[in-house]
C-alpha cells in the first residue's frame, strides 16, 4: 500500500442558509476540516451521532456537494477542481449506496432500467448492457427475472441489493456506503453486511463506511474514523479504537451501546445534555460541555488530531501528556 | 444466495399490489363508485362532443321563424331560443365547442406551467427567482381581470378566450409542479441518479417527469373544472365565444333574459356546464385519492 | 397474584378493501407489579398492534377479541368514556417517534398540563407546579422555559423526555413504551433508557418496553416476549433468553448481530412474511435451517420448555402429534 | 310628435284634482350611469335624463303644435337673414344655488361650453356656429352665427345640454362640478353613490315649468331617486318587488306588465332607425350594387322584429322612420323586400357562384363579410347571420364594445356595421350620410353628390313642404343605392307603477316628473 | 421579525412594481383609442392630436410609464377619462361596498366551509359525509352567475324576501353574500375535512387519545389547529381576490364595487382607471398576503418567520 486510493485533506463544508432577501446568511459548519485516506481494498469506518456530517462527508468525496475548501484525492487525481465531463469519467469508479432503499429507486422505472441507467450515461455500448445486467443481478443474489420489475414489489432487503447492484455495475474501485443497513431488519442487516464483504473479496472493493451504529462498524470496518460536530476526533484501526478508545467522547459512545448481555458489567458513560446544535456549536473542543474530564483549555482551545501510538485523537488530554490512558 | 432470494421475492410480490401500476389504477377506479360514475359520465359526454353533429335533430345555428322561445315540446326536445334555434342541438354541438375550449386553455396552462415549474425548481437560485417573481405578478391580478385583459386587448373570441383563460392559470399550475418537482429533487433516487454521473436532461425527463405526471394529471383535472367555469364566465360578459357559436356559457349569457319567460334557456345549458365541471372534480377528486401515497393503506 | 396486566388470547384483526387481516394472534402475556416486560421482534410483526390493542387505541377497522384484564378490570367491556378515564390515568404511552408524537402548535407546557386537568381536579397553579415538577423530574433544567416552548424547538431527546413526563404525570400503573429509543442517537438512548429505569423504580409502575433490539432488551428488561408474525414464539426472562435462548428465530436473531468479531455473520435467510402472506405451518419454517416435515403442516404451541421460558417450536415439543390446541404458558 | 301620458285610471280620474299630493318618493331605473353630470363635458347619453331635471331650456317644443316656443326666454327674434337672434331672458328665475339667471349666465355658459378644452367633447361642437354673443342687458342676448341653422333651434329645446349653468358654482367646484352640478331646474342634486343611485330633491323655489304642464310649481314629490339598474331582469324583479317604481324595458319584459293592475305601460315609438346596417361601400365586393341589393332582399325584417322585439316594432323601408317629419309615404313602393329568390337571382348576374360549401365564391374568392355587431343586438346578428347564409352569404359577426365599433368604423375596416339612432330632425342623415362625414359618423362612405347636395340643402331650407320634398328626394336616393339595410323602428316601454301619477314621455323618451304626484 | 416584515415588504414592492409595469403595458394593447373614446365621433384630428399631446400620450411609453409612477408614489393615480375625477376618488368610493360584500362573502363561507368540514371528518366515510362532500363538489361546480341568477330568481322574484336592486344596506347584502359564502365555502370544506382526515391520522393524535383526552377537545384543540394554515391561505387568497371585485357576481346582484367599475374601465378603455383598479388590487393582494403569513406564525408556531415560503 504506497498512496491511499482516496485522500481527503482540510474538506471543509458549511451550508449558508440564507434566509431573507436581506438576511445576513448564517453558516452550518457541517465538516470542519476532516482528514481522512482510505487504502485499495481496505473499509473504512465512519461513525458518529445524527447530524455530525457523515452524509455530508460522504457526498461531498462524490462531489453531490461541492466543498469549501480542501483536497479530495482519487487514485492520486486532485478531483476537487474537475469539470463535468472529467468528473462523470471518476464516477464511474467511484459509486454510492444509500441509506434508505425504499427512497432512493425510483418507483416508476422497472429495475432493468434503474440499472441501465448508469450504463447509458457512461457510454456502455448496448451490445454490453445486457450481459453486464444480469451479471451483476446474479451477483447480488438476485435473478434477472426480477428486472422487469418495479421497486415496490421488492423487500428492503432486495431493495437494498439492487442499490448495491446498481453501484456495483460499474465495477467501481471505490464504493460509499452511506449508513446502507439502518433502515434494515437484523436479520436483513446481516445478510447485506455479508454480501459487502463477499463483494469487496470479488472484486477487491474499497468502502468508505458510514453508519452511526458500532457494531455494524466494529464488524465491517478496518479503519475506523469517530466524528462528532463536523470533525474527527479520533482515528484509527478498528481493533486500536474498540479495545482502547483514547477520546471521551469515543469513550462514552463504547459504552453506551447496548449490548446482548445480561451480565455485563462494563461501567456506562451517560453523557449529560443534547448534541449541540452544528450551526451554534460551542467554543473550543465541541465536545466539552458534555465532557467529564473536561478541562479549562477546552473551553478555549480546539483541540488538534495527533497521534499517539498509532491512533489519531483530538483531545487536550492527551496533547499535555502524551500517550496516557484516562480513567 | 440464488435460493435466499427466491423465498424472498415470493414473500414480497405475493404481498403487494398487481405487477403493473397501470393495472393497479384501474383496479382502484373501478372501486371508487364516484370515480367510476363520472368517469362514465365524462366519456358519455366526450361521445357527444364527437359525435353531437350527428345525433343532433337540428343545424344549431338555423333559426325557424316560426318558433321563436317555445318550451319543450315534441319537436324541440328542449326548446328553442330566442331566434328560434333548436336548444337540445345547440347543447349538443356546445358540448364539442366547450370541452375544446376548456381542454385547449388548460393545454396552454399545463404546456406552459410545467415547463416554468420543472424549469424553476430544477435551475434554482436566480432563474427560480425570477420565474416565481413573475408568477407573483401574475398571481396578483386576479384571474378573471387578467382573462378580461387580454381579451380586451386580443379581442372577443373563442381563441383568445381560451388563450386567456390558460394564461390566467399558469401561475397557480406553475407553483404547484414547482413544488412537486421540488419534492421529487429531494427524494433519494434524483440524488442516486446524480451520484452515477446521469446528466441533467436526462434527470428531468426520466426522473423528474414521470413522476410528476401523477401530480399533473391530477391538477389537470381540478384546472378543466375551473376553465371550463372561466370560459362560462367569460361568455357570460360578453367575451367569450361569439355568436352564433353555441358555447355553454354564451347561451347562458344568452338565455339570463329570459329567465322568467324561457326558463329552459339558462337552466339548460346551466346545467350542462355543472354535470361536466362535477365530473371532472369528482374523477379528479378520485384521482388524487388513488395518486396520494398517504391514503393508500 | 400481583399481575397488573393479564392478557388472554389477544387477537387483533384488521378488515381491509382485500379481506381481513389477522396482525395479532392469540398473544398472551401478563406483567406483574414493578416488572418490566420486553417485547422484541422484526420490523412488522405486530408489536406496534399489540401495544395499541391494550389501550384500544387501534382505528375503526380493527377488532379485537380475547381479554385484557388490567387491575382487575376488562379493558375490552369498558365503555369508551370509561376507557378514557384509564388511559392516561392508569396506563400511560409513549411512542417511537418524539419526532411526530407531540402537537405542533400547542406548547409544552400545555400538552403535558392537559392530562392533569382532565383526570385531576386541581387548580390551575397547582398542575402548572406539578408540570414543571414533571420536568425537572424527567431530567429537562430549564423547566419554566421550555413549559411556554414549542416542541419544535426541542431535540429528540428532549421531547421523549416530555412524552415520558407526560405518560407519568398521574402516576400510571402500567406504561407502554413503544420503540422509545429507536429514532434517538445512542447516547441520547443511553439517558432515556436510564431515565426509564430510574421512574419505574421511584414510582414503582410495571412497564411494557417494545423494542427490536436485543441490547435494549437487555439492559432493562426483567422479562421478554419474542415475537414473530404476530404470535409469542418465545417467552422467557432476559437471563435466559440471551443466554441460552430456544427458537431457532431468536437463536438466529442473537447470532445475526454483529457482536462477535467474526469475518461473517450467521443470516437468516428470506425476510418476516406479511400478515396477508402467512405460511400455513409454523410461520417461521421458511427461514429455519432446522425445519422438518411437520413444521411445514401444523404450527406448534407456546409450551413451557423449562422453568424459564416458554417456546412455539416443534424442537422443543415431546409428542409430536399432538394437535394444536388452546395453549397454556408459563411465565 | 306625440306626448305619451299616461292615462289616468278611472279610480285616478275620480280624485283627480284632490289627491295630486305632495311629497313622496319616486325610484327610477336608469340603465347605465352618466358619466359626469357636468353637460359640457358628458359624452354619456345617459346624462341627459338626469341632467334634464336640473335645468331648463331657452325654447320648448309645443307637444300639440310641435311648435318652437320661448321659455327661459320671454320671447325671442330671429333676424331676416337668420344669422342674429336675439332672446329676452325671463325675469325671476333661480339657480339652485340662488344666483339669478341672466343673459351672462347665458353668455358665460355657451362660452364655457365653446372653450377650446371643453369644447371636443360635448355640446361645444354645435355651437360652434356661433360668433359672437352680446349681452346689452341683463335681458338680452343676442347671438351672431356665421350661417342660419335649423338644427340649432332644435338644440335649444334642450333642458339637459342646453341649460344654463351657475357659473359661479363652475368656478367653487372646479374639477368637481360634475358631481355638483347646478341649474335652474325643478329637481337639484342631492347626493350621487357612484354606481348606485344619484338622489334629486325638489327645487321649491322653481315656478317656471313649461306652460304645457297642469303643475307650474315645484315638483310634487320630495325625492327623486335614479337608481342604476344594468340588467332589464333585475329592473322587472325590483318592479315587482317595489323596489323601483319606474323602469324602461325591452318590449317582451314590458309585456308582462300590461295585464297586471298595479302597473301602467306608457307605449312610444322611437323616432329614428332602431336598426339598420351600414354596408361599407370601400369594401371591393360592397361596391357593387347587386350585390347591396341582394343583400338587402335576404333579410327577412319581420322575423327579426318578431323575435327581438315581440314583434312590438315597424319595418323599416328607408333611412327614415314613420314617425319622423320628412318620410316619404310612398316609400313601400320603392323599397327593396324580402325576396331570397331574387337575391340570388342578383348575385349570380353579378358572377358570384355557390361553391362546394354552399358559399358564393367570384374568381375563387368566397363572398365572406364581417359584421360589427354590439351585444344588444345579438340576436338581430345571428338571424341575419343565417339569412345570408341562406343565399350562400357568408358573414362572420363581430361583437365588440361600442367604443371598440366606432374605432374600426373610424378606420374603415369593417364590411357591415350594425346601428341605430334616435333622432327629432331628418337632419340626422347629414352625419351618417354626407361625404364630409367620412372618418366620422358616415361609417359607409357614402360619397354620393346627389345625396351631398339634398342634405345640405335640408339644412338651410325653412320652409317646411320644401323641406319635406328635399328628404323624400333623398330617401329615394338612399334606398335605391342600397347603401344601408334598415331594418326597423322600434317602440319604447317605460313601465310605471301606479302609485306614481302623472309621468309623461317626451317625444324622445325623455320623461317629465313635472306633474308628477305619489299615492 | 423586523427584518422579515421588511423583507415582506420589499418583495411586496417589487411585485408591485412589476404589476404597474405589466398593466402599463397590458393597458396600452387595449385597442381603442382613449382620446377617440373621450372626444366622441363628432371631434375632428386636429382636436384628437391636440387632446392626445396635452395628455401626454404623444410620448414613449417608457416616458408615459416613469411620469405615472412618479405621480402613483405621490398618491395621484391621475383622473379617470371618463369621469374626470381623480381615480383614487372614484375606487375609494367603491371600496367599501366591495370589501363590504367580500368580508361578509367570506365570512359566511369560513363558518360554513368549517362546520362542513369538520363533520364530514369526523364522521369520515358514512353517508353523512358523503353528502356534504358531495354538496360541496356541487358548489364547486356551479358557476357563479348561474346561481346568482337562480338566487334572484327564487328570492327575490318568487319569494320577494329580499331586494335585488343592489343597494348597499345590509338587506340588499344577503343574497350576494350568501351566494358568494356558499361558493367559497365549498373549497373550504373541502380543504378542511382533507385537512383534518389527514391530522387525525397523525401520531400526535394517537398521543392525545392515549392521554385520555376528550373528543372535543382532540377535534377542536389538536387537530383543526393544526387544518388552519391551508385553509388561512385559501381564505387570505379569497379575501384579496374578492377585494379586488367579485366581478361576476357583481356584475349580476348589480353591486356597485370594484367589479362592476373594473368592467366599465375595461369597456370605456379608461386607462388611469384600469391601471389604478390593477394596482389596488396587486396592492391588496400583497398586503393580505403578508397578513396571512404573519397569520401563520400565529397558528403554527414552527412557521419561521424568517424562512421564505416557497411552493405555496
Ligand atoms: N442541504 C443541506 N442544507 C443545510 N444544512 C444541511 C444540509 N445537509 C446537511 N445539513 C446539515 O449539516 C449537518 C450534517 O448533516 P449530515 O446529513 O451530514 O449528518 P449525518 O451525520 O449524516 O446525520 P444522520 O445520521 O442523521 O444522517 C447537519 O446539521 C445538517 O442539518
Ligand atoms: N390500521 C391498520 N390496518 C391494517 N393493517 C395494519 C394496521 N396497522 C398495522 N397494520 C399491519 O399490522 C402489521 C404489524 O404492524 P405493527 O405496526 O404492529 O408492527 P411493528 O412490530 O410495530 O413494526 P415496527 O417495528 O416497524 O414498528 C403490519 O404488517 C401492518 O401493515
Ligand atoms: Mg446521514
Ligand atoms: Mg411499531
Amino acid at each position: 500500500m504506497t498512496t491511499p486510493i482516496l485522500e481527503v485533506k482540510g474538506l471543509r463544508k458549511l451550508f449558508r442558509m440564507k434566509k431573507g432577501w436581506l438576511q445576513q446568511p448564517h453558516d452550518v459548519h457541517a465538516l470542519n476540516g476532516i482528514d481522512v485516506s482510505v487504502y485499495e481494498g481496505e473499509t473504512l469506518g465512519i461513525v458518529g451521532e445524527s447530524g455530525c456530517g457523515k452524509s455530508t462527508l460522504g457526498k461531498c468525496i462524490l462531489r453531490l456537494l461541492e466543498p469549501v475548501q480542501g483536497e479530495i484525492r482519487f487514485q492520486g487525481k486532485e478531483i476537487g477542481k474537475m469539470n463535468k465531463n472529467e468528473m462523470r469519467a471518476v464516477r464511474r469508479n467511484m459509486q454510492m449506496v444509500f441509506q434508505n432503499p425504499f427512497e432512493t429507486l425510483n418507483p416508476k422505472l422497472t429495475i432493468g432500467h434503474i440499472l441501465t441507467e448508469p450504463l447509458i450515461s457512461h457510454g456502455i455500448p448496448r451490445e454490453q448492457r445486457q450481459a453486464l445486467l444480469e451479471e451483476t443481478i446474479e451477483i447480488v443474489g438476485m435473478s434477472k427475472q426480477h428486472l422487469s420489475r418495479y421497486p415496490h414489489e421488492f423487500s428492503g432487503g432486495q431493495r437494498q441489493r439492487i442499490g448495491i447492484a446498481r453501484a456495483l455495475i460499474l465495477r467501481p474501485k471505490l464504493i460509499i456506503a452511506d449508513e446502507p443497513v439502518s433502515a434494515l431488519d437484523v436479520s436483513i442487516q446481516s445478510q447485506i453486511l455479508n454480501l459487502l464483504q463477499d463483494l469487496q473479496e470479488q472484486f477487491s472493493l474499497t468502502y468508505v463506511f458510514i453508519s452511526h451504529d458500532l457494531s455494524v462498524v466494529e464488524h465491517i470496518a478496518d479503519k475506523v474514523a469517530v466524528m462528532y460536530l463536523g470533525e474527527i476526533i479520533e482515528y484509527a484501526e478498528k481493533e486500536k479504537l474498540f479495545g482502547r478508545p483514547l477520546h471521551p467522547y469515543t469513550q462514552a459512545l463504547l459504552s453506551a451501546k447496548p449490548i446482548t448481555d445480561p451480565d455485563d458489567t462494563r461501567e456506562q458513560i451517560v453523557l449529560s445534555g443534547d448534541l449541540p446544535s452544528p450551526s451554534n456549536p460551542p467554543k473550543g473542543c465541541k465536545f466539552h460541555p458534555r465532557c467529564r474530564s473536561s478541562m479549562e483549555i477546552c473551553k478555549v482551545e480546539l483541540p488538534k488530531l495527533s497521534e499517539i501510538e498509532g491512533q489519531s485523537v483530538a483531545c487536550h488530554l492527551y496533547q499535555s501528556f502524551p500517550a496516557i490512558d484516562p480513567s | 444466495m440464488n435460493e435466499v432470494s427466491k423465498t424472498v421475492a415470493h414473500g414480497a410480490t405475493h404481498a403487494n399490489s398487481p405487477i403493473f401500476p397501470k393495472l393497479a389504477f384501474w383496479e382502484k377506479i373501478k372501486k371508487q363508485r364516484a370515480a367510476k360514475l363520472s368517469l362514465v359520465v365524462l366519456l358519455l359526454i366526450s361521445a357527444i362532443g364527437i359525435v353531437g353533429p350527428w345525433i343532433a335533430p337540428y343545424d344549431p345555428t338555423e333559426s325557424n321563424y316560426e318558433a321563436f322561445l317555445q318550451g319543450p315540446s315534441a319537436k324541440h326536445v328542449l326548446g328553442t331560443d330566442a331566434i328560434g334555434r333548436d336548444l337540445f342541438s345547440r347543447i349538443l354541438y356546445g358540448t364539442r365547442v366547450t370541452l375544446v375550449v376548456a381542454v385547449m386553455a388548460v393545454g396552454i396552462t399545463v404546456s406552459a406551467g410545467t415547463m416554468i415549474g420543472v424549469i424553476s425548481a430544477y435551475m434554482g437560485g436566480f432563474i427560480d427567482h425570477l420565474l416565481m417573481r413573475i408568477m407573483d405578478i401574475l398571481l396578483a391580478l386576479p384571474g378573471i381581470i387578467l382573462a378580461l385583459a387580454i381579451v380586451a386587448a386580443l379581442g372577443p373570441s373563442q381563441t383568445n378566450a381560451m388563450i386567456a383563460i390558460g394564461i390566467s392559470s399558469i401561475p397557480s399550475f406553475a407553483r404547484l409542479i414547482r413544488a412537486a418537482t421540488l419534492v421529487i429533487m429531494s427524494s433519494g433516487y434524483v440524488e442516486a441518479s446524480r451520484s452515477i454521473g446521469t446528466p441533467s436532461w436526462w434527470i428531468i425527463l426520466f426522473q423528474v417527469l414521470p413522476n410528476i405526471t401523477n401530480v399533473l394529471f391530477v391538477y389537470m383535472t381540478l384546472f378543466v373544472g375551473g376553465a371550463i367555469l372561466d370560459t362560462a364566465a367569460l361568455g357570460f360578459i360578453g367575451l367569450g365565444a361569439q355568436p352564433p357559436t353555441p358555447e355553454w356559457g354564451t347561451m347562458l349569457n344568452e338565455g339570463k333574459d329570459y329567465l322568467s319567460d324561457a326558463w329552459w334557456l339558462a337552466t339548460y345549458p346551466g346545467l350542462a356546464i355543472t354535470i361536466v365541471v362535477l365530473a371532472v372534480n369528482r374523477l379528479g377528486d378520485a384521482l388524487r385519492d388513488i395518486f396520494d401515497p398517504r391514503t393508500q393503506k | 397474584m400481583d399481575n397488573v396486566l393479564e392478557v388472554t388470547g389477544l387477537t387483533t384483526r384488521f378488515s381491509k378493501e382485500s379481506g381481513t387481516v389477522t396482525v395479532v394472534d392469540q398473544l398472551d402475556l401478563h406483567v406483574k407489579k414493578g416488572e418490566t416486560l420486553g417485547i422484541v421482534g422484526e420490523s412488522g410483526c405486530g408489536k406496534s398492534v399489540t401495544s395499541l390493542s391494550l389501550m384500544r387505541l387501534l382505528d375503526d377497522n380493527a377488532t379485537l377479541t380475547g381479554s385484557i384484564r388490567f387491575n382487575g378490570k376488562e379493558v375490552l367491556a369498558l365503555s369508551e368514556a370509561e376507557m378514557r378515564s384509564l388511559r392516561g390515568k392508569e396506563m400511560a404511552m409513549i411512542f417511537q417517534e418524539p419526532m411526530h408524537s407531540l402537537n405542533p402548535v400547542l406548547t409544552i407546557g400545555r400538552q403535558i398540563s392537559e392530562v392533569l386537568h382532565e383526570h385531576e381536579d386541581e387548580s390551575k397553579a397547582a398542575v402548572k407546579q406539578r408540570v414543571l415538577d414533571l420536568l425537572t423530574v424527567v431530567g429537562i433544567s430549564r423547566a419554566e422555559e421550555i413549559y411556554r416552548d414549542y416542541p419544535h424547538r426541542l431535540s429528540g431527546g428532549m421531547r421523549q423526555r416530555v412524552m415520558i413526563a407526560m405518560a407519568i404525570a398521574c402516576n400510571p400503573s402500567l406504561l407502554i413504551a413503544d420503540e422509545p429509543t429507536t429514532a434517538l442517537d445512542v447516547t441520547i438512548q443511553a439517558q432515556i433508557l436510564n431515565l426509564i429505569k430510574k421512574i419505574r423504580r421511584d414510582i414503582g409502575m410495571s412497564v411494557i418496553m417494545i423494542t427490536h433490539d436485543l441490547g435494549v432488551v437487555a439492559e432493562v428488561c426483567d422479562r421478554v416476549i419474542v415475537m414473530y408474525a404476530g404470535q409469542a414464539i418465545e417467552t422467557a426472562d432476559v437471563r435466559s433468553l440471551l443466554r441460552n435462548p430456544k427458537h431457532p428465530y431468536t437463536v438466529g436473531l442473537l447470532q445475526s448481530t454483529p457482536r462477535q468479531r467474526t469475518k461473517r455473520l450467521h443470516s437468516i435467510k428470506g425476510s418476516v412474511p406479511t400478515p396477508e402472506n402467512k405460511p400455513n405451518g409454523c410461520r417461521f419454517a421458511p427461514r429455519c435451517d432446522r425445519a422438518m416435515a411437520i413444521c411445514w403442516e401444523r404450527n406448534p404451541v407456546l409450551r413451557p420448555v423449562d422453568q424459564h421460558s416458554s417456546c412455539r417450536c416443534w424442537l422443543f415439543t415431546q409428542d409430536k402429534d399432538h394437535e394444536q390446541e388452546s395453549s397454556v404458558i408459563g411465565g | 310628435g306625440t306626448l305619451a301620458t299616461k292615462p289616468d285610471t278611472d279610480e285616478g280620474k275620480k280624485d283627480a284634482n284632490i289627491s295630486e299630493k305632495k311629497g313622496g318618493t319616486i325610484t327610477v331605473a336608469i340603465g347605465s350611469e352618466p358619466d359626469t353630470l357636468d353637460v359640457h363635458k358628458s359624452t354619456a347619453l345617459s346624462t341627459e335624463g338626469v341632467a334634464l331635471n336640473l335645468g331648463g331650456a331657452l325654447l320648448y317644443r309645443d307637444p300639440q303644435t310641435n311648435e318652437v316656443k320661448p321659455h327661459l326666454a320671454e320671447s325671442y327674434s330671429i333676424s331676416e337673414d337668420g344669422k342674429t337672434w336675439t332672446f329676452r331672458i325671463r325675469q325671476g328665475v333661480t339657480f339652485h344655488d340662488g344666483t339669478l339667471l341672466t343673459a351672462q349666465a347665458y353668455k358665460r355658459t355657451f362660452e364655457r361650453a365653446m372653450s377650446p378644452e371643453i369644447a371636443p367633447k360635448g355640446v361645444g361642437m354645435v355651437l360652434g356656429i356661433i360668433k359672437s354673443i352680446k349681452t346689452p342687458d341683463d335681458q338680452t342676448l343676442i347671438l351672431e352665427l356665421n350661417e342660419p341653422s335649423a338644427t340649432l333651434l332644435t338644440y335649444f329645446t334642450s333642458a339637459s345640454w342646453m341649460q344654463p349653468l351657475s357659473v359661479d358654482a363652475v368656478q367653487k367646484f372646479g374639477d368637481q362640478y360634475g358631481r355638483n352640478p347646478v341649474g335652474v331646474g325643478p329637481w337639484k342634486i342631492d347626493s350621487w353613490k357612484s354606481g348606485d343611485s344619484i338622489t334629486l330633491i325638489q327645487n321649491d323655489a322653481y315656478r317656471w315649468a313649461p306652460p304645457f304642464f297642469k303643475n307650474q310649481g315645484p315638483p310634487r314629490p320630495d325625492k327623486l331617486v335614479l337608481k342604476l339598474i344594468r340588467n332589464p331582469q333585475t329592473a322587472v324583479a325590483a318592479l315587482e318587488s317595489g323596489t323601483i317604481d319606474i323602469a324602461d324595458l325591452p318590449a317582451k319584459d314590458a309585456k308582462k306588465f300590461k295585464n297586471n293592475n298595479r302597473f301602467t305601460v306608457l307605449e312610444q315609438t322611437k323616432r329614428g332607425l332602431g336598426l339598420f346596417v351600414e354596408l361599407n361601400l370601400n369594401n371591393e365586393i360592397l361596391q357593387d350594387k347587386n350585390v347591396r341589393k341582394a343583400l338587402q332582399m335576404a333579410v327577412k325584417k319581420e322575423a327579426i322584429v318578431q323575435s327581438h322585439l315581440q314583434g312590438e316594432g315597424i319595418v323599416a323601408d328607408g333611412p327614415l322612420p314613420a314617425n319622423l317629419f320628412g318620410y316619404d309615404q310612398s316609400i313601400a313602393q320603392y323599397a327593396y323586400k324580402y325576396n331570397p329568390e331574387e337575391a340570388v337571382k342578383l348575385l349570380e348576374e353579378a358572377g358570384w357562384k355557390l361553391n362546394a360549401q354552399g358559399i358564393r365564391e367570384k374568381a375563387g374568392k368566397p363572398l365572406q363579410l364581417e359584421l360589427l355587431s354590439m351585444e344588444v343586438w345579438s340576436q338581430p346578428a345571428q338571424l341575419m347571420q343565417g339569412m345570408f347564409k341562406a343565399i350562400g352569404v357568408d358573414v362572420k359577426i363581430i361583437t365588440l364594445e361600442g367604443s371598440a365599433v366606432d374605432q374600426l368604423t373610424a378606420a374603415g375596416t369593417f364590411d357591415l356595421a350594425l346601428d341605430g339612432y334616435v333622432a327629432d330632425d331628418p337632419d340626422i342623415l347629414f352625419p351618417f350620410m354626407h361625404s364630409t362625414q367620412i372618418g366620422g359618423m358616415n361609417r359607409s362612405a357614402i360619397h354620393d353628390k346627389t345625396i351631398d347636395s339634398l342634405l345640405e340643402k335640408g339644412q338651410v331650407t325653412m320652409k317646411s313642404d320644401d323641406r319635406a320634398k328635399i328628404y323624400e328626394d333623398l330617401q329615394k336616393r338612399a334606398v335605391e343605392e342600397a347603401f344601408w339595410i334598415p331594418i326597423y323602428t322600434e317602440k319604447r316601454f317605460v313601465v310605471v307603477n301606479n302609485r306614481v301619477q302623472g309621468l309623461m314621455l317626451d317625444p324622445s323618451g325623455l320623461k317629465l316628473y313635472q306633474d308628477v304626484w305619489v299615492k | 421579525m423586523k427584518q422579515y416584515l421588511l423583507n415582506r415588504m420589499l418583495s411586496g414592492v417589487i411585485v408591485l412594481l412589476g404589476i404597474s409595469i405589466f398593466s402599463f403595458a397590458l393597458v396600452h394593447f387595449i385597442p381603442g383609442d382613449p382620446v377617440r373614446i373621450m372626444l366622441g365621433e363628432k371631434a375632428t384630428k386636429a382636436q384628437v392630436e391636440q387632446l392626445r399631446e396635452q395628455m401626454g400620450l404623444n410620448q414613449p411609453l417608457p416616458h408615459q410609464y416613469l411620469t405615472y409612477m412618479e405621480k402613483a408614489i405621490q398618491g395621484d393615480f391621475g383622473t379617470s377619462l371618463q369621469t374626470e375625477r381623480p381615480v383614487i376618488v372614484e375606487i375609494m368610493e367603491r371600496f367599501p361596498a366591495t370589501a363590504k360584500l367580500a368580508f361578509a362573502g367570506i365570512g359566511i363561507a369560513v363558518v360554513i366551509g368549517l362546520t362542513m368540514g369538520i363533520i364530514a371528518a369526523k364522521y369520515k366515510n358514512t353517508l353523512l359525509d358523503f353528502m356534504l362532500m358531495a354538496a360541496a363538489s356541487i358548489g364547486l361546480s356551479l358557476p357563479s352567475f348561474w346561481l346568482g341568477l337562480i338566487v334572484i330568481m327564487l328570492f327575490s322574484v318568487q319569494l320577494g324576501w329580499f331586494p335585488i336592486a343592489g343597494g348597499t344596506g345590509w338587506k340588499d347584502l344577503i343574497l350576494p353574500a350568501c351566494t358568494l359564502g356558499v361558493l367559497s365555502s365549498a373549497m373550504i370544506s373541502r380543504l378542511t375535512r382533507s385537512g383534518m382526515v389527514e391530522v387525525l391520522s397523525h401520531d400526535y393524535i394517537r398521543t392525545a387519545r392515549a392521554k385520555g383526552l376528550r373528543e372535543s377537545i382532540i377535534l377542536f384543540r389538536h387537530a383543526l389547529c393544526n387544518v388552519m394554515i391551508p385553509v388561512v391561505t385559501v381564505v387570505g387568497l379569497q379575501i384579496a381576490t374578492l377585494l379586488g371585485g367579485a366581478v361576476i357576481i357583481e356584475q349580476v346582484f348589480n353591486w356597485p364595487g370594484i367589479g362592476a367599475l373594473a368592467i366599465r374601465a375595461i369597456s370605456a378603455r379608461d386607462f388611469p382607471m384600469i391601471q389604478g383598479i390593477v394596482l389596488l388590487m396587486g396592492f391588496v393582494y400583497v398586503v393580505v398576503n403578508m397578513m396571512v403569513d404573519l397569520l401563520y406564525g400565529l397558528i403554527d408556531p414552527r412557521v419561521d418567520l424568517i424562512t421564505e415560503k416557497e411552493g405555496r
